[in-house]
């Protein structure tokens, strides 16, 4: 559904991707993981065409994404949930989730209330509170709200963003939980971690990034507990 | 600093060139006028030039022997431009005789460097008094005017409103001219033994008088002196106040800009000084010339006759010395007869003592009736 | 003394504190969005009059001549942005500082000023009421003695003003503003065009001035020089008005209206002046205006 | 490899240009040309002082005024009103009317403190137009537009007036070059690139400000006593905001920043104007396309386009083979303080509504490298904003060495000693690497003696530079010397950045994700010269990700997460610390069970 060959990317003059394969079918989640500052950030923006790959090329559902422009991707459904959620404050919980799928022109009213009342049943807690400002939801909650504002839009593609930054580990699993069900029907999941051991619990394929470079790739069975991960982090 | 001397260098070029040598006798006559900058000034400016260039084509018509040719600057309403453009055409472009400007600030700017140099300059239409009385005793003086002349209105207007009201009023804006005309409106009825009831003051750039109108209204004040340059205001504030006094004030009001801003039924009976007759003889032929010459850019008749009247006297007294002399140019204005003036200029209107095209006797009151100014019965 | 003089001069305080108003809006919108403002935005009021002024000479319908002048004021618009605004993108440390914008947009006021005294000639102009042909068509509302276009101009403003919250909290469009202003990536990665709303609200802006120009005409008189200071005294109400709130806009601009008329009554030598000190003051004591609040979920 | 030694000896009083000027003013009125050109050279000359101090204001502090007509105007009044009404002697009044526009720009300045941006254009422009209004309606006092009269003129002729004119133009255009050239010149770019930054170089931020804004008021002011005193007239409509804009349009189209900018722009400004007066129908349109043009095409403005094709981007001479194998430079770096010990006592800082920093203790040691760590969001970032004084603590204290900081303001901390770099990496983009070094010395020698170095071009800065090309070669970029930081590798930046801080002679050294984005040969270069650093006896506290740089220098480590301090020791001991790996890698104990 989505693959990359050979990215390199820059930020001012410092090079943060050097040479990245990415590689995912419909119904896998494959994890990115690596410390801070490894470059996963830097993959997804390059990927949804937020930065600029000066080498190398991102294929979409068989379309080279070269020259696209980010909102027509996001509506075509390559969806980033982007790190630290940027849930909008002034917007209720309710325009929150309804402002992706508005900008898909092509999705009828009643498909946009059937997938509302798919994200109410999938995190009831977006029902409760649905008239409340984003900004005064807790951090988890926000989470959950960037995760169902992001399958508003239909993806054929998600990329989370460190979905588990600040939150606490039983949050963390009820969100990752979910993304089992969703490769099931059919989506091509990209989940970028630094919460290697969690990630590693619920993805088919795992890579382990540093300094902007691919060190360690693999089904997720054999890199779950390996000692290689924990040195790709703190050694 | 060599790009300076580069720049200097062509601009003198340029001057060259104009004054190639034709055969016969080439002179410049300098105009600097208020040609930008807030529409009360460039009313004025507009004006005063129309009447300059029409008399430029009749001099041209009646075959002058002296081929003259206008350097004409805008001074922006700014004193310090005027002063650089005086200089400039002094000494850069070396115009033996200059007619300008509208501000009466930028003409007490520049006389001195008039005076000083030796060219005489044609002031006008500023008119604020002082402005040839300067330097009336210097022998020879260099400074004239063509220009209506705050005092001689304003006598004219104390004469006949101290007559007719017992409450009067008067709204002048801040600026120096309505500043200066208000202090004179004061001393003039104080001669009378008189006191004006209310004194309003309002910026230049104002969009609403109704505030100090209503004042007027409130002390029952018959008679408005309206000496604000956006002339239309006072008139646009009546309506509204269901007051209907009798407003007068200086020349400006004779501008077809306020009948066309606040209709013809509103300006009737507005008297205002005045120094064209525009239903008798030469000045009603002017009147419709300059109307068919510039059609709706034709907005202030009497401002129009001074330009004309001004350069026409110029345009004599270059054509007598028939060369770029200053001081015979002067001495040739000062002594020029047999002007047939559009406006009430006389035919000889200027004397060693008495620099002023129109004097206390030339200025009489006109009155708004029917659209049309007429002289006050 | 005629009670109800104060009255009315109040409302005529406040029909100019009105188009005040719906000029800051412009400033609100622009602000809000992309931290930039059209330096030029009295001039643009300017040229929607002078518009205006054309449309009733050719005796086009009013219900008609005011989309026009709102069709011409959007293609201003349109080159501003353009021309102005959008080359400054990205560009942060350029030698003028983050501040070019001030001079570019005050540019392109130079330029459309220049046309319009080459079209309309130098002098003041008269523009005729909007709904009355007779010049001085009154109203008496309780012994006042107004003219219509006061009162529709004060509506005008509540209205946008009404219009402008529900445009902004509640319709798609005003959303999607918000979300860029919040963080145009996160918005374009929701599918938002963020370059078109960037345009979009310079286009509103201009709408705005469009509508001010429509409604001031009949108020003054039009002349090509009325710009500037039109300018000033809005960026003076949207700092009053603080610039995180229509409504806060729409009480600055209107009390200042009141503070001119009121001190234009008390002493007319310095009648602008005051509002004008005061309001500045104010600004320097509390930097987010009266009614703004230090608004979180905005920036 | 010799350095380019002229380049990086960095810039003297050009003598040459102000002989040339003196000459030209001299000769000027013996030449063949109409005294019209005599009078244009006198507006030259007061222009350009009051475009100079526009330049300095908006192209080295970066602060925008729209109002400078009215101060322009109250030394315009200031000087006639002494001279005429007062009698007194010209150049007295002279000195009256600057002092009287001084005291209007430090009023305005005390507005320009509190607002920042569109409020600071819009505070100085309503200041202009009050000054505007005012001498347009005390009419008693300033004759309105009718204005002032018989101003008395100084010296018999135009000749004698230019030389005063000129006169004053030079001594102020050297102190402009001067202050462009020294120490107060970097200051005041720090201050345009970022306040914090600024301050973190020991800059008092609003004092700087201030007395640039009152400095720049009185430039425009001194101009404004020169205009009064030519032609002995002075009229309210002089000082409209037309003139505001023509002075900012001068000091953009002559090129902002720039040493000879505001001459040249003075000089095409009367040149346009004097054009314009002939065809004014197109004035405003002339004046919008010249403004447009210049800031989307000539950003550097006309002296950016003049010197601009002269002078070759300065390629880095080959970087020295450092002897990196050869254990270092064997250089001494004299003058570095001894470290002191940092000590962070339960400190707490409660940040858009989450805690950041929870009741963080930490103790480095004198003379140790201190790595700070953890996973993103565990609040690195604000803990060392709270020791450098960016934030200020809700709680708890900080103390460095003896004395208690907590309250200390950001400069006052970098004048004790604390130097910090970047996590975005601040240096001025406008000056040469060693310039950006000397930023972060402070001035030993006296303003008078700096001064006179400058001006008779002996070894200016000497000592200075010396240091600090000292301090490049320790990091083995000498090269880099008079190179701008946007010629340089992102790598070499980043060791401009820490030879800055090292010139603070620092006790203790914050350095913010140093090696972030840098390829492994360069981190290489930044471990070998902090480790060189801490030789000399240097504390340093390291906030970085990359645990390969963090484990191979640091003596201790903490390890912060979720604003909270869940680990403290050696490296090894941190790496094997079970909360540590939880932290980064997720609960591992727990999340056993596989969802597959």
């Amino acid at each position: 559904m989505i693959s990359a060959r050979g990215l390199r990317a820059r930020i001012g003059a410092s090079e943060v991707l050097r040479g990245i394969d990415v590689e995912v079918a419909r119904g896998e989640v494959l994890a990115v993981l690596g410390a801070n500052g490894a470059g996963k950030t830097s993959l997804l923006r390059t990927l949804s065409n937020l930065l600029t790959a000066h080498a190398g090329e991102v294929v979409f559902d068989g379309r080279s994404t070269r020259g696209r422009s980010v909102h027509d991707l996001a509506r075509n459904g390559l969806v980033h949930v982007p790190q630290g959620r940027q849930i909008i404050p002034g917007l209720s919980v309710l325009d929150n989730l309804m402002i992706g799928a508005r900008q898909c022109r092509d999705l009828s009213e009643d498909e946009r209330e059937a997938m509302l009342e798919r994200e109410f049943e999938r995190f009831p807690v977006l029902r409760e509170r649905w008239s409340v400002p984003g900004g005064s939801l807790s951090g988890g909650e926000q989470q959950m709200l960037a995760v169902s504002r992001g399958l508003m839009m239909r993806p054929r593609v998600l990329m989370l963003d460190e979905p588990s930054l600040g939150l606490a580990p039983q949050v963390v699993r009820l969100i990752l939980g979910t993304l089992r069900s969703l490769a099931e029907c059919g989506l091509a999941v990209i989940l970028v971690e630094q919460a290697a051991t969690l990630a590693l619990a619920h993805c088919d394929h795992a890579m382990v990034l540093r300094n902007g470079e691919c060190v360690l790739r693999g089904p997720a069975a054999s890199l779950r507990g390996s000692q290689a991960v924990v040195d790709s982090y703190l050694s | 600093m060599t790009t300076m001397n580069k720049v200097l260098a062509s601009m003198a070029l340029a001057c060259v060139a104009a004054t190639a040598g034709t055969a016969q006798a080439q002179v410049k006559v300098g105009v600097i006028q208020g040609l930008s900058g807030p529409p009360a000034i460039v009313d004025f400016g507009e004006s005063y030039l129309q009447g300059i260039k029409l008399a430029l084509h009749d001099y041209q018509a009646k075959g002058g022997k002296t081929k003259i040719e206008l350097v004409v600057y805008d001074d922006e309403a700014n004193p310090q431009r005027a002063v650089s453009l005086a200089n400039r055409l002094i000494q850069s472009d070396k115009v033996p005789v200059v007619i300008g400007t509208v501000s009466s600030g930028n003409v007490l700017a520049m006389s001195p460097i008039f005076q000083k140099a030796g060219v005489p300059l044609m002031a006008g239409p500023a008119v604020v008094t002082q402005i040839t009385a300067q330097f009336i005793n210097e022998s020879p003086s260099y400074i004239f005017r063509c220009s209506m002349v705050n005092q001689f209105e304003i006598g004219a207007l104390i004469d006949w409103s101290a007559a007719r009201y017992k409450k009067i009023g008067l709204i002048h804006s801040t600026t120096g001219a309505g500043i200066f005309a208000a202090n004179e409106v004061q001393e003039g009825l104080k001669g009378k033994g008189m006191q004006l009831a209310v004194v309003e003051a309002a910026a230049p750039g104002v969009n609403d008088l109704s505030a100090q109108m209503s004042k007027m209204r409130d002390a029952g004040v018959e008679l408005v002196l309206n000496f604000h340059e956006s002339y239309e205001l006072p008139f646009r504030a009546l309506a509204r106040l269901n007051y209907k006094p009798v407003i007068a004030g200086p020349w400006g009001l004779s501008s077809t800009k306020v009948p066309e801003i606040v209709g013809k039924d509103a300006v009737e009976g507005t008297v205002m000084g005045q120094a064209l007759d525009v239903t008798a003889g030469r000045a009603r032929e002017f009147d419709e010339r300059m109307r068919k010459e510039y059609g709706s850019a034709y907005r202030w008749p009497v401002v129009a006759s001074l330009g004309y009247d001004a350069a026409q006297i110029v345009f004599k007294a270059v054509d007598r010395v028939g060369k770029p002399d200053p001081a015979a140019i002067r001495d040739a204005i000062e002594n020029v007869d047999g002007i047939e003036a559009m406006s009430a200029t006389p035919a000889k209107p200027f004397a060693k003592g008495d620099h002023e095209c129109v004097d206390k006797k030339d200025v009489f009151l006109g009155v708004w009736k029917g659209g049309v100014v007429t002289r006050l019965p | 003394m005629e009670s109800t003089i104060v009255p009315q001069l109040m409302i005529t305080g406040l029909a100019l504190g009105a188009v005040y108003a719906l000029v800051a809006t412009g400033f609100y919108i622009t602000h809000l969005t992309v931290d930039k403002v059209n330096f030029g935005q009295g001039d643009f009021v300017m040229v929607a009059a002078f518009l205006m002024l054309s449309t009733r000479s050719a005796a086009i319908p009013v219900m008609l001549a005011i989309p026009l002048v709102m069709a011409g004021m959007l293609l201003l618009g349109l080159i501003l942005e353009r021309v102005a605004i959008r080359p400054l993108d990205g560009r942060r440390s350029s030698n003028v500082g983050a501040f070019a914008w001030i001079l570019t947009t005050a540019g392109v006021a130079f330029i459309v000023q220049n046309i319009v005294e080459l079209v309309y000639g130098k002098s003041s102009q008269y523009s005729p009421p909007l709904f009355s042909s007779d010049r001085n068509a009154l109203v008496h509302v309780f012994g006042m003695r107004l003219v219509v276009e006061e009162l529709l101009v004060i509506a005008t403003a509540m209205l946008v003003a009404a219009l402008f919250y529900l445009f902004m909290f509640r319709s798609r469009w005003g959303k999607n503003i918000r979300a860029v202003a919040y963080n145009p990536d996160a918005a374009a990665l929701l599918g938002i065009d963020t370059r078109m709303i960037k345009v979009a609200v310079f286009l509103v802006a201009s709408l705005l001035a469009a509508l001010a120009g429509v409604l001031i005409g009949p108020l003054v008189t039009v002349q090509p020089h009325m710009g500037l200071i039109l300018t000033i005294k809005a960026l003076v109400v949207a700092a009053v008005g603080g610039l995180s709130s229509p409504i806060g806009i729409l009480a600055g601009g209107l009390l200042f209206g009141i503070a001119e008329a009121g001190s234009n009554y008390v002493d007319s030598t310095f009648g602008d002046l005051y509002p004008l000190v005061a309001a500045m003051l104010l600004v320097a004591l509390k930097p987010s205006g009266l009614f703004g609040e230090r608004a979180a979920d905005v920036r | 490899m010799s350095v380019d030694v002229k380049r990086a000896q960095g810039r003297a009083a050009p003598l040459a240009g102000y002989a040339a000027f003196v000459a030209a003013v001299v000769a000027l009125p013996f030449l063949p040309v109409s005294p019209f050109v005599l009078h244009l050279a006198q507006s030259l000359c007061y222009t350009a002082i009051a475009v100079i101090g526009l330049n300095v204001l908006l192209g080295l502090s970066g602060q925008m005024s729209l109002g400078q007509a009215g101060f322009f105007a109250l030394g315009a009044y200031g000087s006639a009103l002494a001279a005429l009404r007062l009698g007194w002697p010209v150049p007295v009044s002279m000195a009256v009317g600057t002092a009287v526009a001084a005291v209007g720009g430090a009023i305005v300045g005390v507005f320009a403190l509190r607002t920042r941006g569109l409020y600071l254009a819009m505070a100085t422009m309503a200041a202009g137009f009050v000054v505007e209004i005012l001498s347009q309606r005390w009419v008693g006092i300033t004759g309105g537009a009718m204005g002032l009269t018989g101003v008395p003129q100084i010296g018999g002729d135009a000749a004698t007036f230019l030389a005063l004119a000129a006169g004053l133009y030079l001594v102020v255009q050297i102190g402009a070059d001067y202050v462009n050239d020294s120490f107060a010149g970097r200051r005041l770019r720090a201050l345009r690139e970022s306040e914090a930054f600024a301050a973190s170089v020991g800059i008092s931020v609003r004092r700087w400000r201030a007395v640039t804004f009152t400095g720049c008021a009185a430039l425009a002011g001194l101009a404004g006593t020169l205009f009064a005193h030519q032609s002995g007239y002075v009229g309210s409509d002089a000082f409209t905001i037309r003139l505001s804009i023509s002075l900012l349009i001068a000091a953009v189209i002559g090129g902002l920043g720039t040493r000879s900018g505001p001459l040249l722009g003075s000089l095409l400004l009367l040149g346009l104007v004097e054009f314009i007066s002939g065809v004014e129908k197109f004035g405003p349109m002339i004046y919008g396309g010249i403004l447009l043009t210049v800031l989307l095409l000539f950003p550097q403005g006309a002296t950016g386009a003049l010197v601009g094709w002269r002078r070759a981007p300065s390629r880095p001479s080959a970087p020295t083979e450092r002897a990196t194998a050869a254990g270092g430079r064997g250089l001494s770096l004299e003058g570095l303080p001894a470290g002191t010990s940092l000590t962070v006592e339960s400190a707490s800082k409660r940040y858009a509504g989450v805690k950041a920093v929870d009741g963080v203790s930490i103790r480095v040691a004198p003379g140790t490298i201190h790595g700070l760590i953890g996973p993103n969001g565990a609040g690195k970032s604000t803990l060392i904003n709270l020791i450098a004084g960016l934030y200020r603590c809700d709680a708890g204290r900080i103390v460095i060495g003896t004395r208690d900081v907590t309250t200390l303001a950001t400069a006052d901390r970098a004048r004790l000693g604390l130097a910090r770099t970047f996590q975005n990496l601040q240096l001025i983009e406008a000056l040469p690497a060693i310039d950006n070094v000397l930023l972060g010395m402070t001035r030993r020698r006296s303003l008078g003696s700096d001064f006179k170095d400058w001006l008779l071009r002996r070894d200016f800065e000497a000592a200075a530079r010396t240091e600090a090309l000292d301090i490049l070669r320790f990091l083995g970029i000498e090269h880099a010397a008079p190179c701008l930081p946007r010629e340089l590798s992102y790598g070499h930046r980043k060791l401009v950045e820490l030879a800055r801080a090292i010139a603070q002679r620092p006790t203790l050294m914050l350095l913010d994700e140093p090696i972030a984005g840098l390829n492994t040969v360069e981190a290489r270069e930044i471990a070998h010269a902090v480790k060189q650093l801490r030789g000399l006896g240097a504390t340093i506290v390291v906030v970085e990700h990359n645990m390969e740089f963090v484990m191979s220098i640091c003596d201790a480590i903490s390890v912060l997460d979720h604003g909270q301090l869940i680990a403290n020791g050696t490296p090894d001991a941190v790496q094997r610390d079970e909360r540590v790996v939880g932290a980064y890698l997720g609960a591992p104990a727990e999340s056993a069970e596989v969802v597959a």
